[in-house]
């Protein structure tokens, strides 16, 4: 059994310097509480994994327009010019990852696997600096499992034991990255008594989540 | 009718009943407005539904409910709502039919680039790496030129998506099928001709007898 | 949109030497019918792809008894004296692989990933004659994927796309199987109308369903 | 109190509060007996349920709802159903707390043989080997002997599980630490002497002063 805490209580957890994964898919499904209170914050020296930087002002967009990023791994920050800017005047590191190959390189870092075999990526100037492994002679390129010190889960609906509900496409990245973080921080719409999720229903197993996120009101 | 929509149904008609196609964002969304509803075509965005409906009447909108771009949709009946290991599972594992993409330069191997212009502009591959590997087929909606540029080259300048040769190349002026031996010029959009198509085409194009016009 | 078959037109389809998925864990969430259906039709040398055996006349047991399987790769046979003795007798050739391999190995064929590389069975007769990959010097052994000419899938309901839904501890290996055969036919519980599966609860998408079994009766 | 119960019991005392737990079948399968039901400890049965609760009442089955021996179970308010990968994908990456596994032979290396007798039994590994790699903490609990035999010997004659030293072994004489240096005895079954359990153990034991006896 978990006791909902406070986003101040939430935020206080995550120090400068700290890899943090963010789920949401140009914002759909971000959790938006932790990410403004993060940014808000002043937090620097993010490694921040996202599948995308959305546009300004959504998604992880503030951790970026805040500064607090020093290090982004996503597939895509296209529609988000504070991020292509501080990419092109190397205020931010980035490492471009096929949206694949990034959503199974965080599962394989959940589920203790030693890396990815993929041919995304193969080719092309993904393949720059990797492992390729010969399987009967196909060629496979190595890509190694991204795990981080928190993940930040936006879901549906959450018990107390934690175990999380997620809907339509605000899935997306939200179950991988709870299986991926050393702290999951659950940010969920509502919290609901023990027995009222049916087994059937949870997609994320409440073992997996450290903390849950105190509702707004 | 302008370029885009002269493209966006000239694709519409390589997609067979029951299908499972993805549709790039931009132009090739443009796509599902041009097919029979009764045509059982499931559509898929990666950010995780298949069965992607219309956009809703105004006050309808779901916030957890859009494409890969972030427009709001609907889901049709028999809808799945996945998340993105299982969407990319699909897309990876072939059970895609088809998608439909944008694109910057296809050249005479079918190889497409779509994602970055070195220096310029980044955007991110996003999905489209994993499209172009795992679909089972790959159709490229584009504009044949850019500024009077060429898009399709003898060999791609800028960085490819992926080696996979892909299977068409629909423009405003031409339908062309990149094959063993080079890219096939199939058909000519109305009114313009096959020297017209080799003008605009930096690439060599391989006629073989009477090149058809698209049927609109 | 698909019609239910017959179960005489399903098993129609699936020829002596095929190989065979079948999900299930000790019986429990395992295609009855058509395995009940193929092995009195006779079918022979075939392949099976099980987790386990379960004891004679449960789960694939009657494919075992009716002497249908040549080649078998499965977790455990430990409770189905029939497979073992067939197995000690040279009737069927058993690759035994860790349950938790096992499964990822499918889901690898069924996700186009070129190989799993784990822990498990590392420094353990499961080692001997694989490649093992070494990624940032630690060894890793890599297990290949495995994929079939059809699985059979039991669902507790299934609508007429194909879209499926699975209960408690009938899940198993069925909605990972459902990725990885070449044909894949759903014995659902209930065949229920468009739209009664809501997006959420959908957790085999019906584009990887090639066939749906019909009702009993 | 018979050995199973004994080993049963002793097994419950290395369970902390809201730890996630792992029972194998048979004799493991007997610690959820003496849990207090406050602990608030979750039991993970590797076919798919986290939150495994006591067989129901006659008629009150499901034959959906086992557990990985096959027998019915229910599922306590916050259970959770899960499929094989994610059943898997927790035991693999590290995020279950304990498994209680029984055995065949542990080593003075601590390395565990539980899953094949080469030439007679031959079970299959089944989660095993999954479990003894992945889970935060490996319990054994098993008879100390099979048949006059020592099953803690000096170097698995067996094939092993896993080559990762268990944490500790359960046995109706004694409770024994595997460490760096070997086999620590670290207490005695109640009326037990270190003599007895030396005597029993074909493998050295390390004594480090006084030996206590389990408190039961």
């Amino acid at each position: 059994m978990k006791q909902a805490i406070s986003l101040e209580d939430a935020i206080a957890l995550i120090p400068d310097g700290a890899s943090v994964m963010v789920g949401g898919f140009m914002g759909v499904g971000a959790p938006r509480r932790l990410i403004r209170a993060l940014a808000a914050a002043g937090r620097k020296n993010l490694t921040l994994i996202t599948n995308d930087t959305a546009i300004p002002g959504e998604g992880p967009g503030p951790l970026i327009s805040g500064g607090c990023v020093a290090r982004l791994i996503t597939s895509h920050i296209g529609k988000n010019p504070e991020a292509q800017a501080q990419m092109l005047s190397g205020q931010i590191e980035v490492e471009l990852v096929p949206q694949g190959t990034l959503v199974e390189r965080i599962r394989a870092a959940g589920v203790g696997l030693g890396g990815v075999l993929t041919q995304t990526g193969l080719g092309t100037l993904v393949e720059d600096g990797k492992q390729v492994v010969k399987i009967d002679g196909q060629r496979w390129l190595l890509e190694t499992p991204i795990q981080a010190d928190f993940a930040l889960i936006r879901a549906r609906r959450c018990d107390y034991v934690g175990n999380l509900e997620y809907t339509l496409t605000a899935h997306n990245f939200n179950p991988i990255m709870a299986m991926a973080g050393a702290t999951v921080i659950a940010e969920p719409d509502e919290i609901v008594p023990l027995g009222v999720i049916p087994p059937d229903a949870v997609k994320t197993p409440g073992l997996l989540v450290d903390h849950v996120l105190r509702r707004a009101c | 009718m302008d370029a885009k929509e002269l493209i966006a149904r000239r694709v519409a008609q390589e997609i067979p009943a029951g299908a499972i196609v993805n549709l790039g964002i931009g132009l090739p969304s443009m796509v599902a407005n041009y097919l029979p509803v009764d045509l059982g075509v499931f559509f898929q965005a990666e950010n995780g539904v298949i069965g992607l409906g219309a956009r809703p009447p105004e006050g309808m909108e779901d916030i957890n409910l859009t494409d890969a771009g972030g427009g709001f949709v609907s889901a049709v009946p028999g809808a799945a709502a996945i998340d993105s290991a299982m969407s990319f599972g699909l897309i990876r594992g072939r059970h895609l039919d088809i998608t439909v993409l944008g694109g910057m330069q296809v050249d005479a191997r079918g190889r497409l680039a779509n994602w970055m212009v070195p220096g310029q502009m980044v955007a991110g591959m996003g999905g489209a790496m994993d499209l172009v590997v795992g679909a089972k087929q790959v159709i490229v909606a584009m504009a044949h030129a850019n500024k009077g540029v060429s898009k399709i080259v003898p060999d791609c300048t800028l960085p490819i998506t992926a080696p996979r040769r892909v299977s068409l190349i629909v423009t405003e002026l031409a339908v062309i099928r990149p094959e063993d031996d080079g890219l096939h010029l199939i058909e000519t959009a109305p009114g313009v001709t096959v020297d017209d198509v080799r003008a605009a085409t930096e690439a060599d194009l391989i006629v073989t007898g009477d090149v058809p016009e698209m049927r609109m």
